[in-house]
């Protein structure tokens, strides 16, 4: 019997990823021990992690690295989505902290599970192989699912978490019988093969379904119509903190992942893919921002507006050029700060036991706390695409590109949808500035940590907006790879 | 002699039965066990072209689909357990404060 | 001393200011005194510079003076600039003197009126902006006058703007005067699209070789041009908003609505007669138009018992005589009616304003009579006046209004006999308000009775003044051989168009015997006109009610003007504003104010629906994944098969 | 021979499956899936995967599915729900309709499969079980390592949903519930 | 750049003051007004010295600035006036004082935000004046619109600002969206042709489009602008925005705000697509045409003061239009005037309405009359801002309509007859409205106590009265300095038109493909300038 020769172990090349997982254990471990004040000290340990695995990311490596016989692939794409899952966490973990406190809920648990979702996460990034992408998606999937139903006195946070599990088990089991699909067509699962394969045309009708299965999937996560009917209600149910995690982080990987897949292994495919993405773009765009002309709450109404961005994001997508893909890293990026900040402030006022998560409870917010609404506006402003704010450059970029590729309708009706988005997004704005408050709410709780947050995401979300070059650069480097 | 078009079909029809499931029940337990069988027919295609093509990885992938098949499941019994302590039922159709 | 002509409306512009922006604390004496001065000052210029022009030889006496270059764009170009040649010289001493006489007459007139140092400014104003009307160099500044004018006529006719019908009537008048403005910007446009310029020397030199002879182009500038004349000076059919003026202070009657302003059109016809020689269709129009409007509202002024719309529809009737004259082409003819008219018209509404003033504001006739005794000095100055008007010789009305008859005459007969039938209204008429006035019985009101008095000084004078212009002032177009210097003085102006028109008609040379003729033709239907009205309102005052009795249905048509207001307001303004309102409330707020709501509903409405599809049921939201599956997979299976 | 078993298997395997989401009581679903499984093990073995047929039946059918069991004691769930006749359960009938077209669309795929071209002998003289234990712990060793962050996960996320709520200190300890 | 940065300078000034104020307590009312107007005077001290260095007989960009910006898309910061933004800018920084002393006493409620909205407002507008980069435009003219949907929204009317606010915004940002569109179809046609990827404005104006092309992209930029200006069937938002507005948000947006529309067309729409412009000339005057008479009447109707002169922009920036269209020296010329025009005698109108709002709190002209005896100094100026907005010689209005009407006639002569029966209802409109407000008995008691303008406010009007005057009698000061840029602006568009039909570009078989097919570009397609 031979014996077992192991592959080519590099911790260093797999830490960012791992230094989450081990804080969550550590924090497990402390928190056990500790009676009082777990909060704050899982906290701490959490934003320490954060730290260290920015740090461990470094710079943006020039050269793409695979480790574990190609299951781990370090390039600069996974920097990138390392970089925005650190970002979102790191940036949830002070809101989740005083929200955890609100609600009284001094448990160590949360931010346990917040960190093995943003290590499932950037495994299912840096995933070579279909193996480590759905192992990754299920282990984010699972701490989400969890987060989802965290609050313990509260119905719609169970009913959240019931639909999402549902829900999310039935396409996690159609996202794997594509993989199977794939795996017997091409032989292999691990994304190279992939790619040549279907280059080489081998798959045939059954790869192709196996690729549209996958499709459903990733459609899942990202929240796509007509994949997207869980959002609206995970969202509101999911605790403030958690839906804005959601909402970027996420997101974001489950696009980053997508894009690994189908950029990077599935190319070949393009025209089949991008066809059905466009109808589906479309669909998202339009469901997403009319359905949240109807919202009261503000958090569903975020929800569909997160769907709708969903759509925009994959425009660049469709486009299929380097500067579409580049222009979906910037959307994400400009996303995870506004998105963040908004379900930041949608935090601090929502107050104890989520009591305030009504438009109507942000009428005269203008008046009572000037600070908190024109961060709030400025986020707005920035989800409605009005320059200069990132959301614009992140809108620009994939209109750019899709002009590019030739999709002038799909622009058209972007650019048609984003204008009947105003509305909604104005609308909050008119009710912090352009109403009467009924009553004054009670004083909202602020913490030093959440305020921190809403300083850093208002002012990237401005900054970025007004001189983007950098991170365009970034971005496109970062989609180096596929083009 | 049994090809892998026989097996392949075999998932299929087991993997409709479990949409079916998911579809059709309204009870909880049964959705989860529907999402098991579905999940099954996966284990199945794997094994089956794992067989045909003379490539283990398909093998590798059941093993950890048995993983992901009990994290759900648990993570989803518990939910059920909280939902039932909740609200006394484990029908979903009467789980829908949240809508429109 | 003619360049420095732009004195002469700088003047009265600085009266304007000095009373409009320092006048607050000013006496009334100061204002009048300021007023007065500024257009006597004007007046002295006009004089000066009218010498100057009469030591020139006759070719030499036009001069451009350009004071600045207002507007330039491209190939336009505007200047600031006078003419002065015997035309403009000539309204310029009639604007000038009778505006300086009427000046004074107001300061008695208006004594102790709310709103004097307003009054004074509005006035000097209009001095300024028909100065400007008179001496412009080119279309643009002439059009520049043209609106200042009316501009002035708007607010002086609303001076007394608590008056609803005050208020309304100097509206009307700008508005109507703005649709004659109309034409008048047209006809410029036209101009200046064909000639690339719009400086009257330029124009007119230009004329003969760019325009075509009775072609439709000149033609139509003519025409455009003429309904600009026929709205500032009232005439068929922008005519209605003269009588309605009235409703200012009777001086402003005298000045704008007699002498001056309404006599532009005439004006600005006799400046562009080559133009019309050139158009014998306009000029036919120009002529029909004025002969109708003559005898027209010669009909009205019958019927009328308000003094002053006896002699508002007197004005309209003789500005159609000096349309008559233009369009015959004895355009010298026109300006000398235009001259005399003047005189003896701002002396008739002067006077009438002194009746008033004796009356306690009394208008209306038939509360008149017997007032010779109380107004002595009134009286004599009205029965010059209305001598005058009538045509009976020597005054000055008798060799104007004969010489457009005979001049009409020599055109066509027809325009003869028209205008004939509106002398004898007219003197019909006249003569009737001067028995109803003056003579007869006292219908008096007992209490005004007592307060009857003749004016002060101030008024009287200038009443005297005017009577002995009214008196003599025909006396400059005595029209036999080389008398008639009047006609030889503005030659030089009209010689161009003369040459064309009798070079392009019959070119006779008229016999004095048919002038002759004529004119005793003419004595005749003023006598007749005396004696007419003398038996209807002095000897047997029964006749006009008789004949309303026997003629009731005629009567009522001309006492209520033919309705043509009525007519107007039916057919262009109510409709007008019932169309807006419906533009407003059906098409602006229902159609496309409904679209953009609509298209709001629409997508409130769709958001609605999307957002049903989201029932809470886990299953549905399951069952909408399924779909989607099933979409795809159908999609790559149809698709490849 | 190999037909026969496949068949039988088949056949007992899909009844299996059939009852599993048509039965009422709980009970008896987690009871035919386990007899489903039962079956796809002897598929399984007839797939010469000797090792996951194994693992199907101790880890599957024996732990997983007694967790549901305990569930169902646990909770007493073992009453059928009441089916009552709704506008969901009407739209059910709808989702099962479209299950169906599914299964023949996918059918049609499958038959049409052009699977990847076989790869003789990789792994001379080790059995299934040898081989699976050798890639799991060489090539797929970062997985396996993953795994264990997603049991992790769920475990403390099964401890998270399931305990009474304990702790009610801090500002919060006081509120109503939602 | 080796000389002063004039426009920079200028263009943020204000935003300095928004900054400055932020810092203020909210209840010193009075101390942030006066750092408002000091800042909003700075900068109109700094467009005189501007004005006093601009170089009359130049035709090209002045006081030039440009700093790359996002260096691989050929965006930068490219600033520049020339004759004809030379006075929009004057116009802007003129109202900015005037607006801030307007608001003096109207606004009481939330002096601080409101002061740093006119602020910030007052930097996008000048932005969109002074940009010369498309991307950057884009962004000043978007900026542009959150200050004045607050100004609706916050300080308005209370009965119907939402709605008003809320209109304005999505009409606005609809057509600003497709227009982003546009911008970037340009930009990639003109960078795909050239090989030079640019937002530079000089530098687009050198490419010429496909006629296709040109057409869709016309129609964007052409729905953006013509919403702004408005034209018709485009207005509605405007009565309602206008009316529900405070004064100053109302003397802003007529005065500047509405002026974007129509620069955009001098500046952008044409000179961008001057095939596309010409062959859809004959849409643009009927639609002008039409929104002259058509505004003119509906205007005439009106109950409410306010809607009254709304509905009279609508007919003036017809006018505006026609001019701009008839591409000669007279039209384009009279067009730019008459912008400059309208900003001074419908802002001032709107803060005549404002004032007298502010003592009856309402705008209804029923609810008037006779006021002239109470008021005789507003009845002056309120008379003079009348008859300059409906064209009287001797003031502003008159020399821009003029100009307008004689440019068209030369070409399109019928348009320009209908044009000018709009100078008719003009007359018609405002008089009856101002008889009805002004003269009469006094009707209403409330009337008799109305106190006549104080020095303020006569203060707020004096500026603009000097303008009205010193444009209707010497308008060449205006005219010269924008003659040199206009002629090179109608050069230039004629040439590229008559370029355009030389060789042989086909005129219209309008289809919807206008960039390059769509057939799907394979995904490893490298983008031209990236590498």
């Amino acid at each position: 019997m031979t014996p077992i020769q192991l592959p080519d172990i590099n911790i260093w090349g797999i830490l960012p990823a791992l230094i989450p997982g081990l804080a969550g254990m550590v924090i497990m471990c402390v928190g056990l021990f500790m009676k009082k004040r777990v909060l704050g000290a899982s906290m701490i340990i959490a934003i320490a992690a954060v730290f260290l695995s920015v740090i461990a990311n470094g710079g943006m490596p020039t050269e793409p690295k695979t480790y574990f016989s190609g299951l781990f692939v370090l390039d600069s794409f996974t920097w990138f989505f390392n970089l925005l899952i650190l970002l979102a966490t790191g940036l949830t973990i002070p809101v989740a902290g005083r929200y955890l406190h609100e609600e009284g809920l001094e448990q160590f648990e949360f931010f346990v599970l917040l960190l093995f979702s943003a290590c499932g996460m950037m495994f299912m990034i840096a995933g070579g192989h279909l193996l480590m992408i759905f192992l990754g998606l299920e282990t984010l999937s699972i701490a989400i699912y969890v987060l989802t139903g965290y609050l313990p006195r509260s119905a719609v946070s169970k009913e959240a978490a019931l639909k999402y599990v549902i829900l999310g088990g039935f396409s996690s089991a159609v996202f794997m019988y594509g993989v199977a699909l794939i795996y017997g067509t091409v032989g292999s699962a691990s994304l190279p093969a992939i790619l040549q394969a279907f280059q080489a045309g081998k798959p045939g009708i059954t790869g192709m379904a196996g690729m549209l299965l996958m499709l459903v999937g990733f459609g899942f996560k990202t929240a796509i119509v007509p994949f997207h009917m869980w959002t609206p209600d995970v969202y509101e149910g999911a605790p403030t903190p958690l839906t804005g995690y959601m909402s970027v982080a996420v997101k974001a990987a489950a696009f980053g992942a997508f894009i690994r897949v189908f950029l990077g292994a599935l190319p070949s495919m393009y025209p089949a893919w991008s066809q059905v993405l466009w109808v589906i773009s479309v669909a998202t765009m339009i469901l997403g921002n009319f359905a949240a002309l109807r919202q009261t709450n503000i958090k569903r109404m975020l929800a569909y507006s997160s769907i709708a961005h969903a759509g925009y994001i994959l425009i660049g997508m469709i486009a299929g050029n380097k500067m579409g893909t580049a222009g979906m890293l910037y959307y994400l990026l400009a996303y995870t700060f506004t998105n963040l900040g908004a379900f930041a402030v949608v935090a601090l006022v929502g107050s104890k036991g989520e009591a305030n998560t009504y438009l109507d409870d942000y009428r005269g917010l203008g008046r009572n706390h000037p600070i908190i609404a024109m961060t709030l506006s400025l986020f707005l402003f920035s989800l409605a695409g009005i320059p200069p704010t990132a959301g614009f450059v992140g809108k620009f970029m994939v209109f750019r590109a899709a002009l590019e590729a030739g999709y002038v309708w799909l622009v058209v009706i972007a650019a048609l949808t984003s204008a009947a988005s105003v509305f909604y997004y104005f609308r909050v704005i008119m009710k912090m500035y352009m109403e009467e408050p009924v009553q004054m709410p009670q004083r909202l709780q602020f913490g030093p940590g959440a305020l921190i947050v809403l300083l850093i995401t208002a002012c990237t979300v401005l900054y970025i907006g007004i001189l983007p070059t950098t991170y365009i650069n970034m971005s496109l480097q970062s989609v180096q790879l596929f083009h | 002699m049994i090809t892998l078009q026989h097996y392949l079909v075999l998932s299929t029809a087991l993997f409709c039965l479990g949409v079916i499931g998911v579809m059709f029940r309204r009870n909880l337990i049964i959705i989860l066990i529907s999402l098991e069988l579905m999940l099954n027919s996966v284990n199945l295609a794997f094994v089956a072209f794992s067989r045909f093509i003379g490539n283990i990885e398909g093998q590798i992938f059941v093993l950890f689909i048995m993983v992901v098949a009990a994290a759900e499941v648990s993570v989803g019994l518990a939910i059920a357990v909280a939902v039932f302590k909740r609200q006394g039922t484990i029908n979903v159709n009467d789980v829908n404060i949240m809508k429109w | 001393m003619s360049e420095l002509v732009w004195l002469i409306p700088v003047f009265p512009f600085l009266g304007f200011l000095i009373n409009g922006l320092l006048g607050k604390s000013f006496s009334e004496k100061l204002i009048g005194v300021i007023a007065a001065g500024a257009v006597g000052a004007s007046f002295v210029v006009a004089v000066l510079i009218f010498l100057e022009l009469l030591g020139m030889p006759p070719e030499a006496r036009s001069i451009q003076v350009e004071v600045f270059r207002w507007i330039s764009s491209g190939t336009l170009q505007v200047p600031i600039a006078f003419l002065v040649d015997p035309l403009s010289a000539i309204m310029l001493l009639v604007v000038s003197g009778v505006g300086c006489v009427i000046h004074i007459y107001s300061i008695g007139y208006m004594h102790g009126e709310y709103g004097f140092r307003r009054f004074f400014c509005y006035l000097n104003l209009f001095v300024f902006a028909m100065l400007i009307l008179v001496t412009a160099n080119n279309f643009l500044l002439m059009f520049v006058g043209w609106e200042g004018v009316g501009l002035c006529s708007y607010l002086l006719i609303g001076y007394y703007y608590e008056k609803q019908s005050a208020a309304d009537a100097g509206k009307k008048a700008f508005v109507v005067n703005r649709i004659g403005d109309f034409g008048f910007l047209l006809g410029m446009f036209l101009i200046y699209v064909n000639f690339g310029t719009l400086n009257f020397t330029e124009v007119f030199a230009a004329a003969p070789e760019t325009l075509a002879f009775g072609g439709t182009l000149v033609t139509g500038i003519t025409l455009l041009l003429f309904v600009g004349a026929t709205g500032k000076s009232a005439q068929i059919p922008l005519f209605t908003w003269l009588p309605d003026a009235m409703e200012g202070p009777t001086p402003v009657s005298a000045l704008i609505h007699a002498a001056t302003m309404v006599t532009a059109g005439v004006y600005m016809v006799s400046r562009c007669s080559i133009l019309y020689a050139l158009a014998p269709t306009s000029m036919t129009v120009v002529a029909v138009i004025g002969g109708l409007t003559a005898f027209f509202a010669a009909t009205i002024g019958i019927t009328q018992f308000d003094i002053k719309r006896v002699l508002a529809y007197s004005t309209i009737s003789q500005l159609g005589f000096m349309f008559l004259a233009c369009g015959v082409g004895a355009f010298a003819s026109g300006i000398f009616h235009l001259m005399t008219h003047a005189f003896f018209k701002a002396l008739l509404f002067l006077s009438a304003g002194s009746v008033m003033h004796a009356m306690s504001g009394e208008l209306d006739m038939r509360k008149m009579g017997a007032l010779k005794p109380h107004l002595p000095y009134t009286h004599a100055t009205y029965l010059i006046g209305t001598l005058a008007i009538a045509g009976i010789p020597p005054l000055s009305g008798f060799f104007s209004k004969d010489e457009i008859l005979f001049n009409a005459f020599t055109v066509n007969p027809g325009f003869w006999a028209i205008g004939a039938i509106a002398a004898i209204m007219t003197s019909f008429y006249m003569f009737r308000s001067v028995f109803m006035t003056f003579y007869g019985k006292s219908r008096v009101d007992p209490e005004t009775a007592h307060h009857v008095h003749e004016s002060p000084k101030l008024m009287t004078v200038p009443l005297m003044i005017l009577a002995f212009l009214a008196a003599v002032g025909g006396f400059v177009g005595i029209p036999f051989a080389h008398l008639n210097k009047f006609d030889e003085w503005l030659a030089p102006v009209f010689a161009p168009a003369r040459e064309i028109i009798t070079h392009g008609a019959h070119g006779g040379h008229h016999s004095v015997t048919l002038e002759v003729t004529l004119m005793f033709v003419s004595v005749a239907i003023a006598v007749t006109g005396l004696l007419l009205a003398w038996w209807m309102y002095i000897k047997d005052t029964e006749v006009p009610e008789r004949f309303i009795a026997e003629n009731p249905t005629l009567h009522s048509v001309v006492y209520n003007k033919y309705w043509v207001d009525e007519l107007y307001d039916i057919l262009f303004v109510n409709s007008i504003v019932d169309f807006s309102r419906f533009l407003w409330k059906s098409f602006d707020e229902k159609i496309i104010d409904g679209a953009v709501n609509g298209t709001g509903s629409l997508a409130r409405g769709l958001g609605g629906i999307l957002s049903r599809l989201q029932t809470g049921m886990v299953k549905d939201y399951a069952m909408s994944i399924l779909a989607g599956i099933v979409v795809l997979i159908g999609y790559l299976v149809f698709s490849l098969r | 021979m190999e037909a026969v078993i496949f068949y039988a298997l088949a056949v007992f395997t899909l009844v299996s499956a059939t009852l599993v989401v048509t039965l009422h009581r709980p009970i008896h679903n987690v009871l035919f899936m386990v007899l489903t499984m039962i079956g796809l093990a002897g598929l399984f073995v007839l797939l010469r995967a000797e090792f996951i047929a194994m693992v199907q039946l101790v880890v599957y059918a024996g732990a997983i599915m007694v967790l549901f069991l305990f569930v169902i004691m646990l909770l007493n769930l073992d009453e059928p729900i009441v089916e009552r006749e709704d506008a969901q359960s009407r739209r059910s009938w709808f989702g099962v309709a479209i299950a169906v077209y599914l299964f023949f669309l996918l059918a049609a795929v499958m038959l049409y499969v052009y699977p990847a071209p076989y790869e003789n002998v990789s792994y001379p003289g080790l059995t299934n079980t040898q081989i699976i234990a050798k890639e799991l712990f060489t090539t797929y060793l970062l997985p396996f390592e993953v795994a264990s962050i997603l049991l992790l996960a769920a475990i403390v996320g099964a401890v998270v949903l399931a305990k009474k709520v304990t702790r009610r200190v801090g500002p919060g300890a006081d509120g109503p519930a939602l | 750049m080796d000389h002063f940065p004039y426009l920079s300078v200028l263009t943020f000034t204000p935003l300095i003051g928004a900054i400055l104020i932020l810092f203020f307590d909210r209840e010193s009312k009075t101390a942030m007004r006066w750092v408002a107007l000091s800042f909003m005077l700075l900068d109109f001290i700094i467009s005189m010295v501007m004005y006093f260095h601009f170089d009359p007989t130049y035709d090209g960009m002045q006081f030039s600035e440009n700093v790359v910006w996002v260096k691989d898309w050929g965006i930068s910061y490219k600033l520049g006036i020339d004759g004809i933004s030379l006075f929009l800018v004057m116009l802007t920084t003129l109202l900015g004082p005037i607006v801030i002393l307007a608001s003096w006493s109207d606004i009481q409620r939330r002096v601080k935000e409101f002061l740093v909205a006119l602020l910030i407002l007052q930097v996008g507008m000048l932005g969109v004046f002074a940009s010369l980069d498309l991307f950057l435009f884009y962004v000043f003219w978007e900026v542009m619109l959150i200050p004045m949907y607050l100004l609706i929204g916050v300080w308005g009317n209370p009965a119907r600002r939402l709605y008003a606010a809320i209109k304005f915004v999505l009409y606005t940002i609809v057509g600003s969206l497709l227009m982003l569109v546009a911008i970037l179809a340009l930009y990639l046609m003109a960078g795909r042709e050239t090989g030079v990827y640019t937002f530079d404005l000089l530098a687009l104006y050198n490419y010429a489009a496909p006629v296709n092309a040109q057409f869709w992209m016309f129609l964007a930029f052409f729905l953006a602008f013509a919403i702004k200006v408005p034209m018709f069937p485009f207005h509605t938002w405007l009565p309602d925005a206008h009316t529900e507005a405070p004064t100053v948000g109302s003397v802003v947006l007529a005065a500047v705000l509405l002026k974007m529309g129509t620069y955009g067309f001098i500046r952008f729409a044409i000179p961008l697509f001057p095939l596309a412009s010409q062959q859809l000339t004959w849409v643009v005057l009927t639609l002008s045409v039409i929104g002259i008479v058509y505004g003119a009447w509906v205007a005439m109707v009106q109950l409410d003061v306010k809607r009254l002169v709304a509905y009279s922009s609508v007919s003036h920036l017809g006018f505006v239009m026609l001019g701009m269209f008839a591409m000669n020296m007279q039209g384009v010329q009279g067009s730019i005037l008459q912008m400059i025009n309208h900003g001074l005698s419908t802002g001032a109108l709107f803060l005549i309405v404002g004032m007298i709002y502010e003592r009856r709190h309402t705008r209804l002209i029923a609810e008037f009359g006779g006021i002239s005896k109470v008021m005789p100094v507003f009845a002056v100026l309120f008379m003079i801002f009348t008859l300059s907005s409906i064209g009287l010689p001797g003031l502003n209005g008159f020399v821009g309509e003029f100009l307008i009407l004689v440019g068209t006639f030369k070409v399109y002569p019928w348009y320009a007859v209908v044009a000018a029966s709009g100078v008719i209802f003009a007359a018609v409109y405002m008089l009856w409205m101002f008889q009805r407000v002004m003269f009469g008995e006094i009707t209403n008691s409330k009337n008799l106590g109305l106190k006549d303008l104080n020095s303020r406010e006569v203060l707020v009007l004096f500026p603009l009265l000097i303008f009205v005057v010193w444009i209707g009698v010497y308008p060449n000061t205006f005219l010269k300095p924008m003659e040199p840029s206009v002629a090179k602006f109608i050069k230039q568009v004629n040439e590229r038109r008559e370029a355009a039909i030389h060789a042989g570009k086909p005129t219209f078989p309008v289809t919807a493909q206008v960039l390059a097919p769509s057939s799907a570009p394979a995904v490893s397609q490298k983008s031209p300038n990236q590498e």
